[in-house]
């Protein structure tokens, strides 16, 4: 069978991220472990948009609401209470809640296509503009101040849960953030093949046949839409806590679409390769902003759509079609007789 | 009386800058279901052909109403030809093509005019209603974008490529069977498209900031205008903007600029959620 | 005695366009209806009131008794209607395999649900893991056609409708697809649309005529082939041919 | 919040356990002074749609850094300038200021212009002990011991420039700014100045920052018929709004005043028919006419060359920020961290192209002169001088040498 499920390809990406997170700390020096902790939580939410673009064919514009929600709840509850467990918790319910509100909305009123991504557009930008607008301090939640523009800076790391201010070294943040990532896509992985996973599937590939065979078609999209924002949340919760700070531009069109060219890059339908694809280009945008190169736009731009051309199907699918032809080609060297055997007769 | 007039004036001029900065997108979206994520940079390279062209002796006019548009249809050819062409009908790998696009562009105009360029001022000076006085050009701008949507009408109705082009994308394979390539149709609607945002990009030189990252400020509010329209790329869009348009302006004039941003897009999730294919959808049922 | 399917008075308004217009139809539990007509007689909308894809402009549709007009699709699916589309409605990205299994996992799990996934293409002429394992959209219109049967058939639905079943296959094929139906038949109850004439005698006992959204007529095979109205003013040239 | 987050950070012995993680990166910056060189940050947004701004201020320090070189390096020492583009991305400023703190072990990072950049970035270098100089005009408050401001708040040209408008244009005035903290802050500076000089503020409005059309905005002031207009519109959107106006006839009939017209060069970029008559209050701007000035010109027109950016208020910080930082590492004796603190707990003074500037050490901002200059074919020309004019102390609440550890934005309360 051929589902899309836990393969040996899963389990290996999976493995290979705890041995990261595991072995990590070890091997890179602290600013690497810094970086790769950001880039890893971006790494996650972009799992999340994944999952309900690739497996449910739902295009969130503005997946980064969720991110934002999650990544402001994180930083004005570990504030107001100096401990993080609930705050983490409180930055997966919250997106979760918007979506179930949203997703209803949507859904149940048969929004589709890119009606809904301008939908979750909209909402993003409508966050970006009302956070702008909250730098008088009369705008408090909790106590403490949205900051506006400006942000809220100095939010705490995490701590170990129940012990406040018992915060995670740098290299346990790490190791927590990979494992996690680790976790995610395994679960996302797994339910791909559950029968759950699979249904989803089918809402994407023709909802009308879903819908006539007795699934509700809304329900599964919202459901998916749901644990897309939750992981997101989780990403911005985990994002703040890496960097100390969160500001109205993680609502704004730049992020949304940056999870979204991850996604595209990684090629659609693939988790590991939204992964793969954001450590990428997180990585060269910050190597061309510090190479001192022409003109750090014009050669990202550059780097863009020469990709593009050379990977048209997204990393993982064109590695997986490059890897196809090479054993393909090597076995045809080995037994070219049997070539012909393998071709596929055309009657059931 | 007066402040009724202004306020009439600053809500048309709302409606007609929507309308220009989206029927440039709305023909590329609308007819080739392409997000052109590099529509602002194609709004920001009109804008520089008209002040650079200007700043070299040319005519205000013609630099804004031939140069521009003129010119970024090139560069709109020169992109379909070279990059869109190999990708229709895929959405995800034109979305992250135009968004290379878009960086290029910018960082190309940055890296060629620095990110100061000296602009060029409103012609046609003011006129006063009692207490108030207002710019004629923006009253040229409103005119314009109204005869700009009549010219698209007829030409989409009455010529024959228009008939072509709205043919083609209805049903591609249909029109190549009758003898029409499609391929062509495509590079000239990208073209068009292109070219009626360079023709923005004009028009708003003189009533904008122009800088290599000017096309960012209009880009959301251009999708949300022509997704908002639906199909009908004319009908949809223009629709749209008179929503949108007006609501924005009465709200940010009563209350707060956010609050009358925020209501924008409020009423575009409103709109879509009452009309889920958009707006002209919800006229075609209707009539 | 309940109906299985009972419309009263549908009636289905597109814009101007009247496409159902006042049809009164009454399908017994374990009857296998056929129902033809010419293009536009509004066959295919009636489907798609009754299927729920469309919201009937009037009248109702009841379904064992109950009146299921304003039902979603999924629910009225639920209740054990299955339908086969005109144009193969089927998930062209997933295998055979798993089309069947779609279809047949909303009720069965597990072993069950392997052994009827099955045992259903088994009966469509799926037997090679191989055949399973192919796209749906790599398969011809005529095998296509069969896995959207296949895929009503592991529903174990109460009400089939099939929309023009045998279109576009040879004569083989559409003998072997008569034969699918009536083993679905056994225990299904069925209403089918179809052009095929031949097809429609191999089949039916009952047949309703619709013509411009309207009941023409409804009898039996032997009475609508010989009915003059339906011969002269609607079937014509191509009733004759066929006899 | 910072309150609650710092006695809470204290309480919980927060600090210490930050301390105890970074305590390797300690050691291994104390290495420095063995190397031949030292490494000096600049994250500025190269590209983006801040550029206008981080370009010339990352010009400007790269002048700083080289004439500090040619002079023989300091301390003996050689300058290397590690650069960051923050791609007008706020995510990249954390995350540069970790590369420079961490891998790049840098002695001084300069940049994180705007507010949000700002605060994204300081708290990482509290963290790692690097000295943070902070080189633009900006809302005001900032005071911290770590956050040398070397450019002015909002409150250094506000006061000046709003009494002198109150004197001169009138008692009405109309406030418009763009949608975030600093333009508010100027806001709350414009309602107290109103106050103090019997005038009224007769309409207050912000804008998103990306919002192009401001037909309502200009309809709306001209219903409210002020003395001039207080304009704190910011960034390429709202240029437009200074089109508009002209446009609409209003420039010859409202006079505008503006603490951070110019910053992007807007003066340069709009034409004169558009620009001129608008005041605004900068510590600096080209025309100035001093021979230390002219010298600076002529030394800036050699290194960045011919097409060399203008220089305005807020680019100049680019060029007096490590001046400055160098003059308190020379008080210092050392790069060490403790040493330069201890260094700038006295006021450090030095001469540069705009006068004489004086890091206050109880407030760590500079006291410096400031301009009301006026826009004429785009140049400026000077009205009137307010020399030595203080950043503003909040009543005493900002004062380093006694509370050390506030690390609070302060607002003004009126």
């Amino acid at each position: 069978m051929n589902y899309a499920g836990m393969n040996a390809g899963s389990l290996t990406f999976t493995a290979s991220l705890v041995v990261v997170a595991l072995g990590g700390p070890s091997v890179l020096d602290t600013f690497q472990v810094l970086q790769l902790s950001a880039y890893s939580s971006l790494a996650l939410g972009v799992v999340g948009l994944a999952f309900v673009w690739g497996i449910l064919g739902i295009l969130s514009l503005g997946h980064a609401a969720f991110f934002g929600i999650g990544a402001y709840a994180y930083a004005i509850l570990s504030i107001a209470q100096g401990e993080s467990t609930f705050a983490v918790a409180a930055a997966i319910l919250a997106p979760s809640v918007l979506a179930v509100c949203l997703g209803y909305f949507l859904f149940y009123g048969r929004v589709g296509d890119v009606y809904l991504s301008v939908i979750t557009l909209c909402v993003s930008l409508i966050l970006f503009s009302f956070m702008n607008s909250t730098a008088d301090v009369s705008y408090t939640l909790l106590s403490v101040p949205l900051g506006g523009f400006n942000g809220i800076s100095a939010v705490p790391p995490l701590n170990w849960p129940g012990f406040v201010g018992d915060f995670l070294t740098p290299e346990a943040t790490f190791s927590l953030c990979f494992l996690l990532l680790a976790a995610v896509y395994l679960a996302l992985q797994f339910l791909r093949g559950t029968r759950l996973g699979r249904i989803m599937a089918s809402v994407r590939e023709n909802e009308r046949r879903c819908e006539l065979l007795g699934y509700d078609p809304r329900w599964l999209k919202l459901v998916g839409f749901v644990i897309s924002a939750a992981i997101a949340g989780l990403a911005g919760a985990l994002f703040t806590a890496n960097t100390g700070y969160v500001g109205p531009t993680v609502f704004d069109l730049g992020q949304s679409s940056q999870f979204i060219l991850w996604a595209i890059a990684g090629g659609m339908g693939t988790l590991s390769g939204a992964i793969i694809a954001s450590f990428m280009l997180q990585f060269l945008a910050s190597f061309i902003g510090t190479s001192q190169l022409f003109n750090t736009s014009l050669v990202f731009g550059t780097v863009i759509i020469f990709f593009v051309y050379a990977l048209p199907n997204g990393i993982v699918p064109s590695l997986q079609g490059l890897l196809r032809k090479l054993s393909r080609l090597a076995r045809r060297q080995r037994r070219r007789p049997e070539v012909i055997g393998d071709s596929i007769k055309s009657t059931p | 009386m007066d402040q009724v007039l202004v306020t009439a004036i600053a809500i048309a001029t709302g409606i007609a800058t929507l309308v220009l900065i989206s029927l440039g997108l709305a023909v590329i979206f609308g007819m080739m279901r392409i997000i052109n994520f590099a529509h602002g940079e194609f709004i920001m390279l009109g804008a520089y052909a008209t002040v650079l062209s200007t700043n070299a002796g040319m005519n205000l006019w013609i630099a804004m109403l031939v140069i521009a548009p003129a010119f970024v249809a090139l560069v709109g050819l020169g992109c379909e030809r070279l990059l869109i062409r190999r990708y229709y009908g895929n959405l995800t790998t034109t979305m992250l093509l135009t968004w290379g696009l878009s960086l290029f562009l910018v960082g190309s105009v940055t890296a060629l005019f620095g990110n100061t360029t000296r602009g060029i001022a409103a012609p046609l000076g003011s006129v006063t209603f009692g207490n108030y006085s207002v710019s004629v050009y923006q009253l040229f701008l409103i005119a314009f974008a109204a005869l700009l949507v009549l010219g698209a009408a007829l030409f989409l109705t009455r010529t024959r490529f228009g008939l072509i082009a709205r043919g083609t994308m209805q049903n591609p394979a249909m029109a190549s069977t009758l003898g029409i390539d499609p391929g062509r149709v495509y590079a000239a609607t990208f073209a068009v498209g292109a070219g009626l945002s360079g023709l923005a990009g004009g028009l708003l030189a003189p009533v904008s900031g122009v800088l290599p990252n000017m096309g960012a400020s209009y880009v959301a509010k251009a999708f949300v205008t022509v997704i908002a329209g639906g199909s009908s790329v004319l009908v949809g869009t223009t629709g749209a903007a008179f929503m949108f348009g007006p609501i924005e302006a009465i709200v940010s004039l009563i209350s707060t600029p956010v609050i009358g941003q925020a209501s924008l897009l409020a009423a575009a999730i409103l709109l879509l959620r009452l009309m889920p294919m958009g707006l002209s959808a919800g006229f075609r049922r209707s009539t | 005695m309940t109906a299985m399917i009972e419309t009263v008075g549908l009636t289905c308004r597109f814009g101007g366009v009247v496409a159902v217009d006042n049809v009164s139809l009454k399908i017994e539990e374990g009857e296998l209806r056929c129902l033809i007509g010419p293009n536009g007689a509004g066959k295919t909308s009636l489907f798609k009131c009754l299927s729920g894809q469309v919201q009937p402009s009037g009248g109702r549709v009841l379904m064992k008794g109950r009146e299921i007009s304003r039902f979603h699709p999924h629910e009225i699916a639920r209740m054990g209607m299955a339908i086969k589309m005109q144009v193969p409605s089927v998930f062209n990205g997933l295998s055979v395999h798993e089309n069947v299994w779609l279809a047949a996992a909303r009720l069965h799990r597990g072993k069950a649900l392997e052994a009827i996934v099955d045992e259903t293409l088994s009966a469509v002429g799926f037997r090679s893991a191989e055949a399973r394992e192919k796209r749906a959209d790599e398969l011809s219109h005529a095998h296509r056609q069969w896995i959207e049967l296949a895929m009503l058939a592991a529903c174990k639905p109460a009400i089939a409708l099939l929309d023009e079943p045998a279109a576009g296959m040879t004569q083989d094929e559409m003998l072997r697809t008569v034969e699918l139906i009536k083993t679905i038949n056994r225990s299904t109850t069925i209403l089918v649309v179809e052009h095929d004439l031949e097809f429609i005698s191999l089949l039916a006992r009952k047949v309703t005529v619709l013509h411009q959204g309207k009941i023409f007529v409804e009898d039996t095979m032997s009475n609508i082939s010989n009915n003059a109205a339906v011969r002269e003013i609607y079937l014509g040239k191509q009733w004759r041919m066929a006899q | 919040m910072m309150n609650i987050s710092r006695r809470n950070l204290i309480k919980t012995g927060a600090v210490g356990v930050l301390a105890a993680g970074v305590s390797p990166m300690l050691s291994a910056t104390s290495v420095f002074a063995q190397g031949e060189t030292v490494a000096v940050g600049s994250l500025h947004d190269l590209t983006g749609g801040t550029d206008v701004y981080g370009v010339p201020s990352h010009a400007c320090m790269k002048m700083a850094i080289a004439e500090i070189n040619a002079a023989g390096g300091l301390l003996g020492k050689q300058i290397e300038l590690k650069t960051y583009d923050g791609q007008s991305d706020i995510k990249k400023f954390p995350q540069y200021a970790q590369q420079a703190a961490l891998q790049d072990k840098v002695v001084m990072l300069q940049g994180a212009i705007t507010g949000a950049s700002r605060e994204a970035t300081r708290p990482v270098l509290r963290r790692y002990k690097v000295p943070f100089v902070y080189g633009t005009i900006y809302e005001g408050g900032l005071c911290e011991t770590n956050a040398i401001s070397v450019n002015t708040g909002s409150d250094q040209q506000a006061i000046p420039l709003l009494d002198w408008s109150f004197k001169n244009l009138g008692k009405k005035v109309f406030y418009i700014g763009a949608d975030y903290n600093a333009p508010r802050n100027i806001g709350i500076w414009t309602n107290h100045l109103a106050n103090q000089n019997g005038g009224t503020v007769v309409g207050e409005e912000y804008y998103p920052l990306d919002v192009t059309d401001f037909s309502t905005a200009i309809a709306k002031i001209q219903a409210a018929k002020p003395d001039y207009v207080h304009s704190c519109l910011v960034g390429g959107p709202h240029m437009a709004f200074y089109r508009q106006w002209a446009a609409a006839g209003m420039l010859k009939k409202i006079p505008i005043v503006s603490v951070v017209f110019g910053g992007g060069n807007e003066h340069m970029v709009l034409t004169p028919e558009e620009t001129d008559g608008i005041i605004v209050a900068y510590n600096y701007f080209e025309e100035i006419d001093t021979p230390a000035n002219r010298d600076f010109l002529a030394r800036a027109d050699k290194t960045m060359g011919a097409s060399r950016p203008y220089i305005n208020g807020i680019a100049i910080g680019g060029y007096t920020g490590p001046m400055i930082w160098a003059e308190a590492v020379k008080r210092a004796g050392s790069f060490d961290y403790a040493a330069l603190m201890d260094a700038l707990k006295t006021d450090i003074e030095w001469a540069g192209p705009s006068g004489k500037m004086v890091l206050e050490a109880k407030t760590r901002s500079t006291i410096q002169d400031m301009h009301i200059m006026q826009v004429e074919n785009r140049k400026w020309k000077l009205l009137e001088t307010q020399s030595q004019v203080r950043p503003f102390d909040f009543g005493g609440a900002c004062d380093l040498l006694a509370n050390p550890r506030n690390t609070e934005i302060l607002v003004p309360k009126v």
